[in-house]
């Protein structure tokens, strides 16, 4: 459904001097259609930066992703609007993904207007089911955002991304604004919602826990590299990757001494985790390490292993 | 990245007052008709040979981009035109009156940020009790009321009325037989210096009391109260740098504003500066002059932002790491 | 022996949008040496408990009841004689330490600030505190760190810094307001462990939501929701013999319990209902649980709940 | 509560003195340009205000005198608003290479003094009202369109923005519908100050001789009274009540600005856990 090959975006700044910051570095993998991705990582690892270059949201400096055999790459700017529909998004902050002056109706219903020719019975129609099927009432539909709670905010932006029907969604960290009751009702919900719209899902979150529930495969991040993936089981039951190890069960890992949000790599050549990791070598600071396949399906990015 | 910083200033600066040079060229230039009928339209309808002759001296028969490049040779080299009324170079007049505009425009620009500051802070900080509403009012009808009607008001009152102080001008009759006497001066300059400073005021004060009201809010001044220190320490220490940020891009802004203020109040209060040269050079359609003045005017403002630019560098630590530079 | 002890602490304040009825008559007992955990979610009030125990609420708040420190009701105390407890008696480790720290001053001057106002040492003195301070949490290379601007500082870092400033002037009580929230897992993790540690010959109040943080370091632990308690308890007994249905629910709703939600959302604090504040979410609710408002129990043994299910007085 | 009657004033002032701009005609005793009487008349039955030095009636004269004013200051900041808002919104909205650029370009229009270029041009144009007005508004769109800009800017940070964005939708359409409804209140209360700003300007000009001669405002009725010396006269019938009429104008404008702004500012944030 989803390949992604050798993705990189660096971010620059500066005039006179230019500081290049690799968000994603490198990152190839596969989704199968149907199946959910958890996206783990800390944050400004350049996780929601992959969300938004799989949705082409945003230029990749190179690398390429295929969408149902699509090069979105080789797509013109209406070729790309036209396959929008099919790819939807979510995110962190349900408050904010809603146009505060629209009612909750004109949200649900601004997709559809946009997309499919509808007569305004109908329209009427299928906001109210659409709104149904999030659980939430009637009543609500003339509400602002303000007036509701994050979680029906949530629940909201739910129904405006399946009104249609999509194929892909890339949920970025949904429910790490909310409280814990009202995660596990949003996630739940997600859960029915992907089995009954056959939806594939790239779930981007920094809670392991969260992700273990809802994904069929994983895939670790550390600043812009995938450093381990495969099957949730696999990698949360039996990690390869010191980094994944410790985020499993924490053990004490040296914090890093560099800004956050600040990629430059220590040093160019090596492994990225190479300063954090217990277990380094001299020799990991000089070579960069390769994905190995230790078990099928199970890839990790350590040349300890 | 202190060098890297005050070098992209330095370009900005350059780059500012270059396209103000470039404005005048054009305006120049580019209007419609024979723009010599602007500049004296007697010499060009009575004698066509001394127009001639006059476009052959300032080289504006030549290609219009080797005259541009020509100007601007010339106004860094400090040749700013001619001033036909006064018969003198122009840059010549200008920094004679420059002198005399600073006189009122240096005190009022430095008391009316002093006490806008002091006064926006204080209230800012202590918002929305009886004293700040009332003081808040009064600043805005302050402001609503042009400067030129605020010195016309004040020379009633102050100069006819009361006689405290002279109607205009900057010297007493008597100074034409004792010489120019400093106490004179002052004499005549303190109603302009008030009036300009009074008209500055209220736009100092409203935006560092905004912006004081927005630090107050902030999570740091919980931590230093937090701290226990006392109330004055916290405006002090915490809150005062904060807010001071946004201002000192906002009061190089005001700069323009005081400009224009000081060009109508010196030809209320016939001050010898560059706003009395103004009025005059309006009067009699001087144009390099009036082209000049707005230079000159463009200069100020330009330095002031870059001193501006330059004191973020001691004020604000983050520029040091180039994040919000 | 208690430090401080909250009687029928109320705070109410007024907003547009009529009365918030943030704190309702908490009583709260934290000991010499005892760390408390207060649990709540987002707008249970639990900040505004925080703040208010250090009168850092805005002028126009109401407090009432009782807020005994060490015999004397900090409620009743001068402004002048609040701030000298502050920072020094108590001291406070705010939400957020990236606003919380002040942008444009020095990390060290931040500390520094506290030292010489409280302990009285002049500028040299107070610096070689500040380096000691930052040496004890742990901040590698204290002196230059010092120096430095809280931007330079990675969240953790700040973290870290915001523990050393409420350490600074050796205070018997801390109030540290979700000092792990936003942070990363690993990092999460040290913060914990570094707060377990200093807080060893102290008294704390720990606000979070984050239960996993809470058991780490607290020996007791306060639920609270809708601006009142609804259990109290050692921390064992809370994860393994939770009491109150929304502590039940609460535990099951997270990802590594279950992930079983607590149906609806909190209520807001304005105007609200008589009767259990839980009532409407609860699976064991009655016909009585929305009329009558149950008071705290003690079940034995330290394990206080605020359900009618035990309150059959 | 205090706000919303101040505005009340305001807005009953400034529909007033609209009324009045509108229906001059019928509310003059005379022809403003015909002189009719002798000069220099103190006021009496037939000239409220008196004549001014021309023998034309100063009542007649102030009162077509708010047509002037209102026009200039309306029309100067829908040219400099429209503008601003545009550019703004472009910038904010598409951000990178294109936001960069404007924002380098207004960074150092804004340090062009506008008045003394406006004094410079208005010597080629000849003086109309309309003309000038237009050309206030140009060279006054800068520091308007960096507030928008910096608005724009935040609402972009906003996923919805983004979700919008990701729906498929066109930028115009995104700009139309999501961007503007949510600035136009800054909008509003910015094209209130931006036309109180250009009705001081407008009568300053008149004041410094640059006014449409073939239009009465109350500038060039200050500059006249002014320099034919009616001040040293001590003839305040025909100094003050121009200067007082657009004094109180723009208070009357500021009040409707300032409890504009006192609504959309954000309220300070209580915290609650």
């Amino acid at each position: 459904m989803i390949e992604v090959k050798d993705l990189r975006k660096h971010f620059s700044s500066g005039i006179l001097k230019k500081h290049s910051t690799k968000a994603v570095d490198g990152i190839s993998f596969l989704m199968e259609r149907g199946e959910t991705l958890g996206l783990v990582g800390e944050s400004g690892c350049g996780k929601t930066t992959i969300g938004r270059l799989l949705l082409r949201l945003l230029e990749p400096t190179s690398g390429k992703v295929i969408f149902d055999g699509i090069d979105l790459q080789q797509l013109k700017k209406a070729e790309l609007r036209r396959l929008r529909p099919r790819m939807q998004m979510i995110f962190q902050d349900p408050d904010a993904s809603l146009n505060p002056r629209m009612t909750i109706a004109d949200s649900i219903a601004e997709p559809l207007k946009l997309w499919r020719k509808m007569g305004k019975s109908e329209l009427k129609e299928r906001v109210s089911e659409l709104l149904e099927m999030v659980g939430l009432n009637p009543e609500h539909l003339n509400r602002y955002p303000y007036q509701l709670s994050g979680g029906q905010n949530q629940r909201v932006v739910f129904a405006r991304v399946l009104a249609l029907n999509p194929d892909f969604i890339v949920a970025d960290e949904p429910t790490s604004s909310l409280d814990v009751s009202v995660q596990a009702q949003i996630l739940n919900m997600m859960q029915e919602l992907k089995k009954e719209f056959n939806l594939t899902v790239l779930f981007i979150s920094h809670d392991l826990e969260v992700v273990r529930h809802i994904s069929d495969r994983i895939a670790v991040m550390y600043r812009g590299k995938i450093v381990e993936m495969g099957n949730t089981k696999d990698v949360l039951g039996y990690g390869k990757h010191p980094y994944t190890n410790a985020l499993v069960s924490p053990v004490v890992i040296e914090e890093d001494a560099l800004l956050q949000g600040d990629m430059k790599p220590v040093n160019a050549f090596g492994c990225v985790f190479y300063p954090r990791c217990p277990f380094a070598a001299e020799s990991c600071s000089k070579r960069e390490p390769e994905m190995v396949e230790v078990e099928k399906g199970h890839w990790v990015l350590c040349d300890k292993i | 990245m202190y060098a890297e910083y005050i070098i992209k200033r330095f370009f900005y600066s350059f780059l500012a007052f270059f396209i103000s040079i470039s404005i005048t060229f054009s305006i120049l230039h580019l209007m419609p008709g024979d723009y010599i009928h602007y500049l004296a339209p007697y010499l060009a309808e009575v004698n066509p040979e001394a127009s001639e002759l006059f476009r052959h001296q300032f080289g504006l028969d030549k290609p219009i981009i080797e005259q541009y490049f020509i100007y601007i040779y010339n106004v860094f080299h400090g040749n700013w035109g001619y001033s036909f009324q006064y018969r003198v170079p122009v840059l010549k007049i200008i920094s004679e009156k420059l002198y005399w505009t600073l006189i009122i425009l240096l005190p009022s620009t430095f008391l009316s940020i002093v006490i806008g500051i002091f006064m926006g802070a204080h209230f800012g900080w202590r918002s929305g009790t009886k004293k700040d509403l009332s003081v808040l009012n009064v600043m805005i009808f302050i402001r609503a009321i042009p400067s030129y009607w605020w010195a016309i008001m004040l020379i009633l009152v102050f100069g006819f009325y009361f006689n405290l102080f002279p109607l205009g001008g900057f010297i007493s009759i008597s100074a034409l037989e004792l010489g120019i006497n400093y106490l004179d001066v002052l004499h005549h300059a303190i109603l302009p210096i008030f009036t300009l400073t009074l008209c500055s005021i209220p736009g100092i004060y409203y935006l560092m009391r905004n912006s004081m009201l927005l630090t107050v809010g902030e999570d740091y001044i919980i931590t230093a109260r937090a701290k226990g220190l006392e109330e004055r320490n916290v405006l002090r220490k915490h809150a005062l740098k904060n807010a001071m940020l946004p201002m000192i891009t906002m009061i190089t802004l005001e700069c323009a504003h005081m400009i224009t203020g000081s060009i109508f109040i010196e030809t209320i209060f016939s001050w010898p500066g560059l706003g009395l040269l103004t009025f005059n050079a309006i009067l009699a359609r001087d144009l390099f002059l009036l082209q000049g003045i707005f230079l000159i005017c463009t200069l100020i403002i330009i330095i002031a932002n870059f001193i501006a630019d330059l004191s973020y560098l001691y004020i604000d630590p983050r520029i040091k790491v180039g994040e919000s530079a | 022996m208690s430090l401080l002890k909250l009687t029928h602490l109320k705070v109410h304040f007024p907003t547009q949008d009529g009365i918030v009825k943030a704190v309702n008559t908490i009583d709260l007992d934290i000991e010499e040496n005892g760390k408390v955990g207060l649990i709540g979610e987002t707008g249970c009030g639990k900040t505004v408990l925080g703040l208010s125990i250090m009168r850092l609420l805005q002028p126009d708040t109401r407090i009432k009841g009782e807020n005994v420190y060490k015999g004397r009701d900090l409620l009743k105390l001068s402004e002048e004689e609040m701030r000298k407890i502050r920072g020094k008696e108590i001291a406070m480790i705010l939400q957020n330490p990236t606003t919380s720290l002040n942008p444009v001053l020095k990390v060290g001057d931040q500390i520094a600030e506290a030292i010489r106002l409280h302990q009285g040492l002049d500028k040299r003195a107070a610096k070689e505190k500040v380096v000691e301070m930052l040496a004890a949490v742990k901040i590698p290379s204290p002196e230059k760190r010092a120096n430095e601007y809280p931007h330079e500082f990675s969240g953790g870092m700040r973290e870290r810094v915001m523990i050393a400033m409420a350490l600074a002037c050796n205070p018997t009580l801390i109030i540290a307001d979700e000092p792990t929230t936003g942070l990363d897992i690993t990092i999460k993790m040290q913060i914990v462990r570094l707060m377990k540690e200093v807080t060893k010959q102290r008294s704390m109040l720990f606000i979070t939501h984050d239960l996993d943080a809470a058991a780490e370091i607290c020996d007791n632990i306060a639920v609270m929701y809708a601006g009142e308690l609804v259990e109290y308890a050692k921390t064992e007994a809370i994860f393994k013999n939770p009491r109150h249905p929304y502590t039940q629910g609460f535990l099951n709703s997270l990802p590594n319990r279950g992930l079983k939600p607590i149906r609806g959302m909190s209520p807001s604090l304005i105007g609200i209902p008589n009767g259990c504040r839980f009532y409407p979410r609860c699976d064991h609710a009655e016909a009585a649980c929305k009329i009558q408002h149950p008071e705290m129990v003690e079940l034995g043994n330290g394990h206080f709940v605020r359900c009618l299910q035990y309150d059959r007085s | 509560m205090l706000r919303k009657k101040t505005f009340a004033i305001g807005i009953c002032i400034l529909v007033a003195f609209s009324i009045i701009a509108i229906f001059s005609p019928l509310l003059t005793p005379y022809d403003p340009y015909k002189i009719i009487e002798t000069p220099l008349e103190k006021p009496n039955k037939n000239h409220v205000l008196g004549t001014n030095a021309l023998g034309q009636d100063i009542f007649s004269r102030l009162i077509y005198g708010t047509r002037a004013t209102l026009l200039i200051g309306f029309i100067g900041a829908l040219v400099s608003i429209s503008i601003g808002t545009f550019v703004g919104t472009v910038s904010g909205y598409y951000g990178g290479k294109i936001d960069e650029f404007i924002t380098r370009a207004i960074d150092i229009i804004m340090t062009i003094p506008m008045f003394p270029l406006l004094l410079v041009l208005s010597i080629f144009l000849t003086p109309n009202m309309l003309g000038i007005s237009v050309l206030m508004g140009i060279l006054g769109w800068a520091g308007f369109s960096r507030i928008i800009r910096s608005q724009v800017l935040s609402l972009s940070e906003y996923n919805f923005i983004y979700s919008v964005r990701a729906m498929g939708a066109r930028d115009p359409y995104i700009m139309a519908k999501h961007i503007l409804p949510n600035i136009l209140p800054l909008v509003v209360v910015k094209f209130v100050f931006a036309a109180q700003n250009y009705m001081l300007m407008g009568v300053g000009l008149g004041f410094l001789g640059l006014g449409d001669p073939s239009m009465i405002d109350w500038g060039q009725m200050i500059n006249c009274a002014y320099t034919n010396g009616g001040f040293a006269l001590g003839m305040w019938w025909w100094l003050l009540p121009p200067g007082l009429s657009i004094a109180f104008l723009s208070i009357a404008v500021s009040l409707v600005g300032y409890s504009f702004e006192d609504e959309i500012n954000p309220r300070l944030r209580r915290m609650v856990s």
